[in-house]
Parts: C-alpha cells; structure tokens; sequence
C-alpha cells in the first residue's frame, strides 16, 4: 500500500499552486466574493494559455495526458485556495460528455475553441419541478426538420451569465416512459430566446433561471441519439461527483487552526489552549483526512480502470455532511462573535467559520443530495432493495 | 396540569398575531435585513403596548407576567419581527427593579417610547461592549462591569455590524456611563435580566422553529419527486417527525420557564437556560430540516425558509452557545439541589 | 397555564414513595437485576392489598377513579425508582382492553382476581417473523366448536414465567386481508401445550419466547369479535405507549449528579467542577424536563378527554433516544471507568450510566421502535402522506 | 497511490482469516465471555507467529511492519478474537527499542510465549493501574510513572473486571516494579506505544464495523415487514450508508495511519490518534445501526450482533473517549505544524 499520491502527482500540485499564487490574486478574490460569481476570466484564459484547461485530456486535443491521481491533486489546490472553478468545472463535464458522444462535428466546433479558453458552458439539468428527480425534466424539445424548438426553463444554470451555452437535457417524447424520451443538447446562449435571470442564495453565490422561449437550434448541437438522453446523463451525473472534495474543509481548519493559535488581541488568550476546541480541531482533523482519502480513492479506483459511483457518493455524501458539523462547530465556538459576518471587518477569522455555515447549505444539495447519495450506497454500495 | 393559555393570553396572542401579520410580512422582513430593524414595526409595537406592558401597573405599565410576555415572544419569532421588542422589555424590567433616581428617569423615557432603552448581554472587553442587542438603534445601553451596573447613552455613530441573521447589534465603547447599582443587587438584576432574556427568545425560538416547520411540511406535501409527494420518503418524513417532536418539546419547556418566573422561582433561573438551550437547537433543527428538504429552493434567497434558518442560527448565538448555557444552567441546578438539601 | 400536576397528583405521587420507601427494598432490587425479572410477587400482592393495582379504574372494581394527571405522578414515582413494573403494567393493559371488549363473562373471571393481585397476565403480540409490523402475526387460532385451538410461537413474552395468561393476537382467517382476519384471545399458560422458553438480553433482562401446540380454549377466552382483532390492538398499542416515560433519564441523572458532586476518592477533584461535565449534565437536566413535559402533556390531553395518539408517540420516542444519548455521553465521560459493568464493585456510580447504555439499546425498540413512533408522528402529527 | 494490499499481506491477511474462522466462531466467543480470553486461540496465535511476527529480524521475530499487523488487527477485530494480540504486540515493539538487560529479557521471554508481557495505558493512580488491557492475564505488566517506564510481574491474584465487552483486563496495585527506562527516552517510548497501541486497535475497530454491517446487511435483506425486505426502507437504509460511509472513511484512515509509523513517521502519531476517534465512532454507529435495524432480536443475547455492539464501546474505552483523543491528535498535529513553520 501507499497512501502517497505519487511524484507526478505532486509536481502537477507545485504547478497549480504557482499558477493559483500568480494569478489567483486578492483582486479575483474580493471580485468572486463581491459578485458571487465563482469564474474568473482573467483566470480562465490564463488556465487554457498554459494548457490547463483539461489537463487529463490527450494531447491531441491540446490536454497532457494527466492521468487521475494527478488530476486530483490539481483539483485540491485550487479548492483550497478557494479559487473559482464553477466555469472551468461545468464546461470540463460537457466537453467529457462531447468528447465521448458527441458528433465529430460538434466536437469540432465546441472543444478547440472551449480548450482555447474562449468561452465556458452551464448545465441545464434542474428545472422548478424536477430536483433529485432528474429525469423528469419537462423543458420540450421538438424536431422542426433539421432544426429543434426548445421551450421551458431550467434552474441553477450557474454561469450562465458567463457562458456560451447550456448543455441542458430536454424532453423528447413525452409520452415514452420518463427515461426514455430525454435527449441532451448544447444550445447556444445566445442565439436568442433564452432569459437568464440572477438569483442570489444565502452563501452569496450567484447563479441563475434561464427560460427558454422557441428556441431554434441545429441538429448538430444534439449529443447521443433521439430519446436517449439518460444514457448521456449518466455519464453527466458520475463525472459530476467526481474530482475533490476537500477543499472547503482544508481551508475552513487552515482559517481555524490560524485562528485558534493566534493570541486573542485583547487578553493575549489562545483558543488552542482550551481542550474543547482542540476537541473540535482534532474531530475536523479526522474528518478533513477522511474526507481527502475517500476522494483520492475515487481517484484511485478509476485510475485502475474502474468506475467510481458508489465511491464518488461517498465522498461527496461525508465531505459535505461533515463541513456542515463543522461550520457549526466553530460558529458556535466562537461564542457571539461567531456570526459576525464575512466580509464584515469586525469579524474573527474574516468570518470564514460563518461563510463556511453558509456555503454548507448548498454542499448537502447540489451535485445530488444527500438522500440521493445515500440511495446510491445503499443500492449499489450494500446491494440493498430500491428504496420504497 | 393546565397547557391551555388563559382567555386573556388567547386574546393578547390573537392581537399580536394580526399585528404582526399587518406589520411584519415577509416583504417587510426582507425590506429591514439591510439593519435588521424595521421603524414602522417598532413604532406599532410601541403604540400597542409590547414595551409598556412590560411595566408594573404602578409604573404605568400593564403588569403583565413573564409567561405574557413570552407568548407575544412567541408570534414574534413566528413573523422574525425586526425590532427589539425582548430587548426593550427585558430593559424595563430591569429598571424597574432599582431605586436610583436615574433608573427611574430612565424607565419613564423608555415608557414614553422617547429613548429606547437596551441592555448588553455580557460585560464590556477591552473597554467596548461587543455584540449589543440593539445597540444599533438604541438611545441608551445598561450594563454590568465588576460589580456595578451602569447606563450609558448613546451618540449617533454607530457602526451596524453584519452578522448571519440581520439583527441592529452593534460594539459600543465604554464612555460616559452612569451608576445604576452596585453590589449584591447589581449583579443580581443583571442575572436576571439574562436570565429573563433567555427565556423570552427561548420563545420567540419556539415561534421560529413552529413557522419554519410549517412552511417545510407545506412544501414536501406539494412538491413532488419519483411521482409521490417527497414528504411521504421517510428520509424526508423522519426528519420532520423529529423536528416536530423537538420543537413541541422546546415549546413545552420554554413555556414552563417563563411560567416558572412566578409560578416556580426557584427553579426559573436553571429552567431559563435550560429552555434557552434547547429552544436554540430546536430552531436550528427544525429549519435546517425544513431549509434541505427545499433542495436547491432551500438555498435561494428569494425563499422565506432561509430567513428563518438565518435567525435561528444568529438570534441565540447573542448570548452563547448551547454547551456553555447548558453548563450554565446546570450550575444553577445544583446550587438549587445544594440549599434543598 | 399552569405546569404543576396538582396537589391531588402530588398527595398521590407522596402515596407511591411511601409504598416504594416500605416495600421497594435493597432485597427486591437485587433479585430484579440478578434474575432480569422485573416483576416482584411481594411488591405485585402489598399493592393490591393497598388498592394500587388499578387506581385509575372505578371504585365499583376495586379501584380508586384516580385520573390520568395522578396517575403519572404516580408512575412517575415508580419509573424514577427502578421499580420493578413489567409485570402490573402488562396486565394493567390487558385489563384495561377486557374492561373496555371483553365480554361481562370474562370481566367477571378475570378482573376481579386480577385487581386482588393474584395472576399477571403478559403480552402475546410480537412473532418471529412480525415485530413492528404486528398486523402480519401467523398464530393460527382454529374454531373446533365451541373451542379454539391455538398453534405458533411468541416472542418477547416478558414476565410469562410468572403469568397466568397471554393476551394473543392470532390470525382466524388467513385468506382475509391482513389486518381483517385477526383475533384476540386471552390464553391460560398453565392449561397444557405453552412451553416457556427464557430469553437473556444485553441489558440483563429476562424475557421469553412461548410456543403454543395445539393449545385449546374455550370461546368464552376470546376478547372482541373474531376477525375484529386489529380494532382490539389499537387500544392495546396506545395503552402500551401511555404512562410515564422520564424514569429511566431521571434515575441516571440523579446518579450523575450524585457522582459529579461526590470528590473523587483519590485526588478529591469534583467532576462537576470541569465545563464539558456540567455541560452535558446540563442537556441531560434539559432532556428530562422535556421527557417529563412530553408524557405529561399526553396524560392532560387523556385528562381533557382526547387520545393522545401523536403526543404519546413523541413521548416516547424522545425519551428513549434521548436515554440513548446520555448514556452515551456519560459512559464516554467517565473515560476508561465508563465500562466497568453494573454490578461490578468497582464501577463508578454504581454502574448506572453502564447499565443505562445497555438497557437504553431496548427503550428504543420495545413499545413500538423509534421508526414507527417518526412515522406516526409525520403521517397523524404532520399530516405527511403514507411513507413509502 | 495503491489501496491495495502487497502480495505478501494478502497471504498474511488470508492465513490470519483462516486461524480466525477455526478459532474464533462465534461459540468461542460466546464461550469466553466470562474472562475475555480464549487460551486456545491464544496458543494458536503464538504458534502462528502473531506476537513473534511484530519482533525484529535480529530478535528473532519477521520485522513486520504496523501496516502487516494491522491487517491482521482488521482481521482480530473481524472475529471479536479474545485474546490480548494487539498488546503482546505492543508490548513487543516497545521492548525492542529499549536497551537495558531487563528489557530485553522480558522480550525473549515474551517472544518464547512463556511470559505475556502487557502494557497499561495509563499511569498509575493512587498506587494503581486502572484497567490494564490483558492485565488479568499477562505475567508481566509495562507501566510509565513520573518520567520512567517500568515492569513490574504480576502474580497469581488478579480480580476479573467485568466490563461492557468482555475483556481481560484487570485493576493492578504497583508492587516490586523494575526499572526499564527514564528520561526522555522512557516518555518517548511510552508515547510512542500508547500511539501503535491506538493505530492497531483502530483498524480493529475497523474489522469490527465491517463485519457488524455485514450481519446488519444481510439481515435487513432477509427480514420482511409490511410486505417487503426492510432493508428497502429509507429510514434502514440510510443508516446503514451513513455508516458504511463512515467505516470506509475508518478503514482508509486507520490504514493510513499504520502505514505512517513507517512512510510519514512526522504524521504517525497525528494520524494513530486521528484515526482511533474516527474509527471508534464509526464501530459504534455500524454496530449500532446494525443492532437496531435487528429489532427486538437485537436486543437478545442470541443474536451475534451485540456481542459486537458490546465490544465497539468496550475496546477503545480502555484508552479514552474520542473527544480526549481528537484534543490529543490536535495537539500532536499543531505542534508538527509549528515546527514545520
């Protein structure tokens, strides 16, 4: 056994942490927060200038042939840092996705200008009435000779405001079983009829309802076949949960272990002396670790040849289930003046334990929901009956 | 054994009730976050009684007990009301427990609805009373600092800090303060007033987790996954049943605590932490559960169940934490055991 | 509002200590623990000389017309002693089911002796094959004249080494849907075919599996119409979930207290001086008020006429998850002396947090299991459609 | 990165499940309940190797290393084993890093299975070692006391405690005691042991839980209720993926930490500790789940399951409780961290 992520994968890591030290600067930071736009141009570009766009892809297509336990390396430092990745992160799913089943003219048009950096692509999965329930996406996409007409709405298409196009599952043939009659697109943002519309959420992130009103679009923006749209989903969903998990709890117990081993500025008192929030730290010790070695196993097990579904579930499900105990761990800790907000200068730590209380929130649900993930190990991990 | 409230406690209840269904809608509630303090609210509350009636009948008040008091307590946390109503009664009570000339003037300038009177939850660190209920809009501030209570009023500027619920909390250095009391008396009015505090918000918390059980068990009724309702999952199902059961227990107890400052003196202090402690994680469960099972809903701004999870963690957090006012409460136990025994 | 039980309530909860202080003795309790029988013939009969078998029941049956505010405290009384109850509060149950159901022949054969304290009577309701899910019992009963004749096998017979008879749910009619081909009967253990077959359990307490062969009864033993046996266990079900239910966290609390506040015998140092300790005596100080408010308030609602189907449940299921927890906690809290075993001389406390964590492993299984108790509470509290 | 065991220690791991299956059924198991201690399978194990294995080339043991022995610890813990393996094994590793002649004549006697020779955890209180693991067996006892580290032989008269899980272990008055080491080097060593100690039983603890949730598993998919498999319903099945959650997480952890003590020795002791919190926790929730989804069955004696459920609070107790051990594991990390700054 070897609990080491291997040489490779530690020069990849030394390489993103120049580049997040280079160009992940305060500025990006205070703007991320700021607008609660978790994508960066300036970050973007300079990602698909150094090739880093989608670094495991081959180099054909421009990528270096980085295999997944360097990849996961990759992808820890930046959630670390705390960099913003919705963009790049969505857009390297779909581009999977169109490397995988898409048309080689598609692939054509979307993945070397995507790879250059000029432009990134939302998901459209959630809509109002289908949450958990994916396939029960509703949005109509209908055949209008060798064009579609797509009409409907979707939610949470983070980065749409960004991006150049939806990769967004539709409903194909309403009146085949609800799996069946799906089919996924690229639609181009715009090329008119699509409204995105800003919401705001309690973590201060943004993202968006888009509304999509006759829609007209080629066949060529189709990936996977007519009313197989499920089957493109699956791969959507698992390349969803991959990649790390770590980072929000890394930089919460960096904030709080500074914090705890800084002398309190008025009666020179160190939280680390007190034996309940050394308790605390040490549980966010074991759950920071484990959380990091469940999401490394994933890594492990593809890079084997496997695939990780119920792995990916696990790690996601205890990663986000565990920085939720933890935020309220220290919010509570730190007494009144836990709630001081981020962003508020009075606030201790710069407010990254209530931050995190927040952030949390939205962990526990999107990428698939707890109760969803554990569905999943329940009925594939345990092999137990579908839940009734 | 009596749980029914009186035919007066049902009827004050139904005025608040309505006041704050007028008064403190949920647009208005999101109109005030930017301070957490919404003037039309307060000038209403005033004009209807909420602070005088805190007040003995001889001070001019409406005398009415604790357990009144936190039953309005209660329809506030339901609204997330934006004023500092516990905490301007919690000042005339307080006040109205001390002799000096200068309580007084303070209690009638209170009364009148001419300067509104808060009190710091913790003595001052470093010189500045930190985290103040209401500091941001209170006229004047009672604390306690080695042994004597003290008020303080206060200028114009004032920072309003940003904290996770929206509340007019504010840091307000020490200057200028005058003696109310010193001695047995000062710390043993301030404990009270603590102590009074706690069980009220105990609850308003109970008002809190009731509403935001209610628009979670309304949603999952309605909202539809795998084609059945989501509330008939028992992943969802369960954990409502035990928020339910944890918010109907946080009811009971804070109703006994404030009932308790008559009725059981002897226990109120140990039974107001005790109901302040559990009322806090009763509110953070029953609107967290109520908050997930919204799915991405939950997370939006634009949904009334983060505006009840948002005060339920910040609301309580003012005075402490629960492990440290279980503590608290605790200590108070058996002190009460000791002189029984 | 008035949170006091009453002066009635507490003249009679001062009845019950002073019966408890003469005949709850150190020999009683003894014999419970090292035999896991929590029945006592001694204390069962110096009840019923003193009317107390039945205080509830009218004076016309022996009993006193006590309501159902005084009769907690008087519960209450017993609970918080460890008395032993199993065997009166099986038989007061099934009294209670044969007052309301039972023919005036039975009533007339049973009550009477019962109330004397001359027989108990135990429950015959879970099987092998059906716990929470009681509707699906397999006893066959089989009418051959005027006689029925009984095959199967109980579980979880508790105190029917002592009893006289078992109140059974069996099945009369198996072609019917489940709950409609049900019947209950009361049947003589020492009438030929019941074999006794004793059960040990984690927390030492003993209880039984019965087996009936060709166990015959005369019709006249049946309670309620035939078939109709699934009216009859609602009324049992609720009454098996009445009563008190603070005992368990208040004797355990009593016995934390007393141990926090006793200096350790060699250093002389206070467990209650330490934070965390307080701390967790104070949740466990809140837990037993809200379990003591919970089963009170079922006992007013039953006081003002209602049936307190939801309250009870929440009684219940509170207070046995919350013993859960504090026997946890104080286990944990007493570091490597925590495990010492009840009745080992050694053990702090006498062992009671010990034991209260293994008893604790019952309190949320017997009486209807911690998921029933969520799942009436979501579907008759909340108003939650059925779980599936 | 490889999760996967060598080639070497499958056999290991194989050899050690076979031994385990023959000499550890449940009946074994149940059959010792009274003392904690099965003196055939002991036997077996030292025939086997299992305390010469953890020995030095040059002492005539295999040079195992802590990663070897804790997949034969997963193993032990698997099978409930009653036998003091993973304190012979402490016990042997600690004595190989002592010079003195005393030292290494407890080890050859150790080695030569003539004397079991255990450590205690603690030092002693009031002339007393408190609940010494193996100590109502062992021959020879390890001890440190105000800065030195002893042994001390144990005689014929050991009262048995009894305890939740059916252990061996004994309270132990200090008589005649020997010394072994002082200093530094005594502290060192000592810790040093409390840490493998920590490292072998968690992945004990990890054995455990999986074997736990397999009998829970398999259970659940047998027992019917309302018609269906029970194991179908969200509210079984959801706690048994919480807690093979959190028994993977143990499992990775737990290894890593073992691993450690030879590949990041800077982070071993961080780790042992991390590990033991975490994987006692996770043997508590997986056997629980496990107990209660069984019912009443569960509860009865009968039922293999709670001889585990007694077990998983009982092993680690004997160090300490979780919160203890994350406060110890933060230290050890802060001051690694400090002293990598």
């Amino acid at each position: 056994m070897d609990f080491r992520l291997g040489e490779s994968s530690e020069a990849f890591r030394a390489e993103a942490k120049a580049f997040l030290d280079e160009h992940f600067t305060e500025d990006v930071e205070r703007m991320m927060h700021e607008t609660g736009i978790h994508h960066s141009w300036d970050l973007h570009r300079a990602l698909a200038d150094q090739g880093l766009l989608a670094p495991s892809w081959p180099e054909e297509f421009g990528g270096q042939g980085k295999g997944h336990l360097e990849m996961i390396a990759f992808h820890e430092e930046f959630q670390r840092a705390g960099a913003p990745t919705y963009g790049q992160g969505t857009t390297a799913i779909v581009l999977g996705i169109i490397l995988a089943l898409g048309s080689d003219e598609l692939k054509k048009m979307i993945i070397p200008p995507a790879l250059r950096g000029e432009f990134i692509v939302s998901l459209g999965f959630t809509e109002p009435e289908s949450g958990s329930d994916v396939a029960a996406a509703q949005t109509r996409a209908v055949r209008d000779g060798d064009e579609w007409v797509i009409n409907g709405q979707k939610m949470f298409t983070t980065s749409a405001q960004d991006a150049k196009y939806v990769f967004m599952l539709t409903r194909t043939n309403p009146d085949a079983p609800k799996h069946r009659g799906l089919t996924t697109f690229l639609v181009p943002i715009d090329g008119g009829g699509v409204e995105v519309q800003p919401v705001q959420t309690i973590s201060g992130e943004r993202t968006n309802i888009t509304f999509y009103s006759d829609v007209r679009i080629p066949d060529v923006m189709r990936i996977g076949e007519v009313d197989k749209g499920w089957d493109v989903m699956g791969l959507g969903l698992t390349l969803e949960r991959s990649g790390a998990h770590d980072g929000h709890t890394i930089r919460l117990q960096r904030a709080m272990e500074a914090w705890a081993t800084t002398p309190n500025e008025i009666d020179g008192t160190l939280p680390a002396d007190d034996e309940r929030t050394l308790a605390k730290l040490g549980r966010m010790a074991a759950e920071a670790e484990v959380t990091t070695l469940l999401a490394r196993r994933s890594a492990w097990v593809a890079d084997q040849g496997g695939r990780p579904g119920v792995e990916g579930s696990m790690a996601k499900l205890f990663s986000s289930e565990a920085l939720l105990r933890q935020s309220r761990d220290f919010v509570n800790l730190m007494g009144p003046d836990g709630i001081r907000s981020f962003g508020d200068p009075t606030a201790p730590a710069k407010g990254e334990a209530e931050y995190a209380l927040r952030f949390a929130l939205g962990t526990t649900t999107y990428g698939g929901t707890s109760e969803i993930q554990r569905d999943i190990v329940a009925r594939n991990g345990l092999g137990l009956p579908r839940a009734r | 054994m009596d749980l029914n409230p009186s035919d007066e406690q049902v009827q004050l209840v139904e005025a608040f009730e309505a006041l704050y269904a007028k008064e403190s809608p949920s647009e208005r509630v999101r109109s005030a976050e930017a301070t957490g303090f919404d003037a039309d609210l307060w000038s209403t509350l005033i004009e209807t009684g909420a602070v005088s009636m805190a007040a003995d009948e001889a001070a001019g008040g409406w005398g009415a007990t604790l357990l009144d008091l936190a039953l309005v307590a209660e329809q506030h946390g339901r609204a997330l009301g934006s004023a500092p109503i516990i905490d301007a009664q919690v000042a005339v009570r307080l006040l109205g427990r001390l002799d000096s000339g200068a309580a007084k003037d303070l209690l009638v300038g209170h009364l009148a609805g001419e300067r509104l009177v808060s009190v710091a939850l913790h003595p001052p660190i470093g010189g500045v009373l930190r985290m103040v209920p209401a500091g941001a809009v209170a006229d004047s501030v009672i604390f306690f600092d080695v042994g004597e209570l003290f008020a303080m009023d206060l200028g114009a500027e004032r920072a309003q800090l940003r904290t996770t619920g929206a509340m007019p909390v504010a840091d307000l250095p020490v200057a200028g303060a005058t003696s109310l009391a010193s001695g047995a008396v000062a710390s043993e009015v301030f404990e009270r007033a603590r102590d009074e505090w706690m069980a009220l918000t105990a609850n308003a918390l109970v008002g809190l987790a009731n509403r935001a059980l209610e628009i979670g068990v309304e949603y999952v009724k309605e909202r539809h996954a795998f084609g059945t309702p989501i509330g008939s999952f028992q992943a969802v199902a369960h954990g409502l049943a035990n928020a339910r059961t944890s918010a109907d227990g946080a009811m009971l107890l804070s109703r006994e605590a404030a009932w308790a400052a008559d009725e059981d003196p002897e226990r109120f202090s140990e039974l107001a932490r005790l109901a302040f402690g559990f009322a806090t994680e009763a509110a953070r469960e029953a609107s967290y559960a109520s908050e997930h099972y919204h799915g991405g809903y939950g997370f939006m701004a634009e949904y009334d169940i983060q505006l009840y999870w948002r005060r339920a963690h910040a609301w309580p957090a003012l005075m402490a934490e629960p492990d440290v006012i279980f503590a608290s409460a605790e200590r108070a136990r058996l002190d009460r055991l000791k002189k029984g025994a």
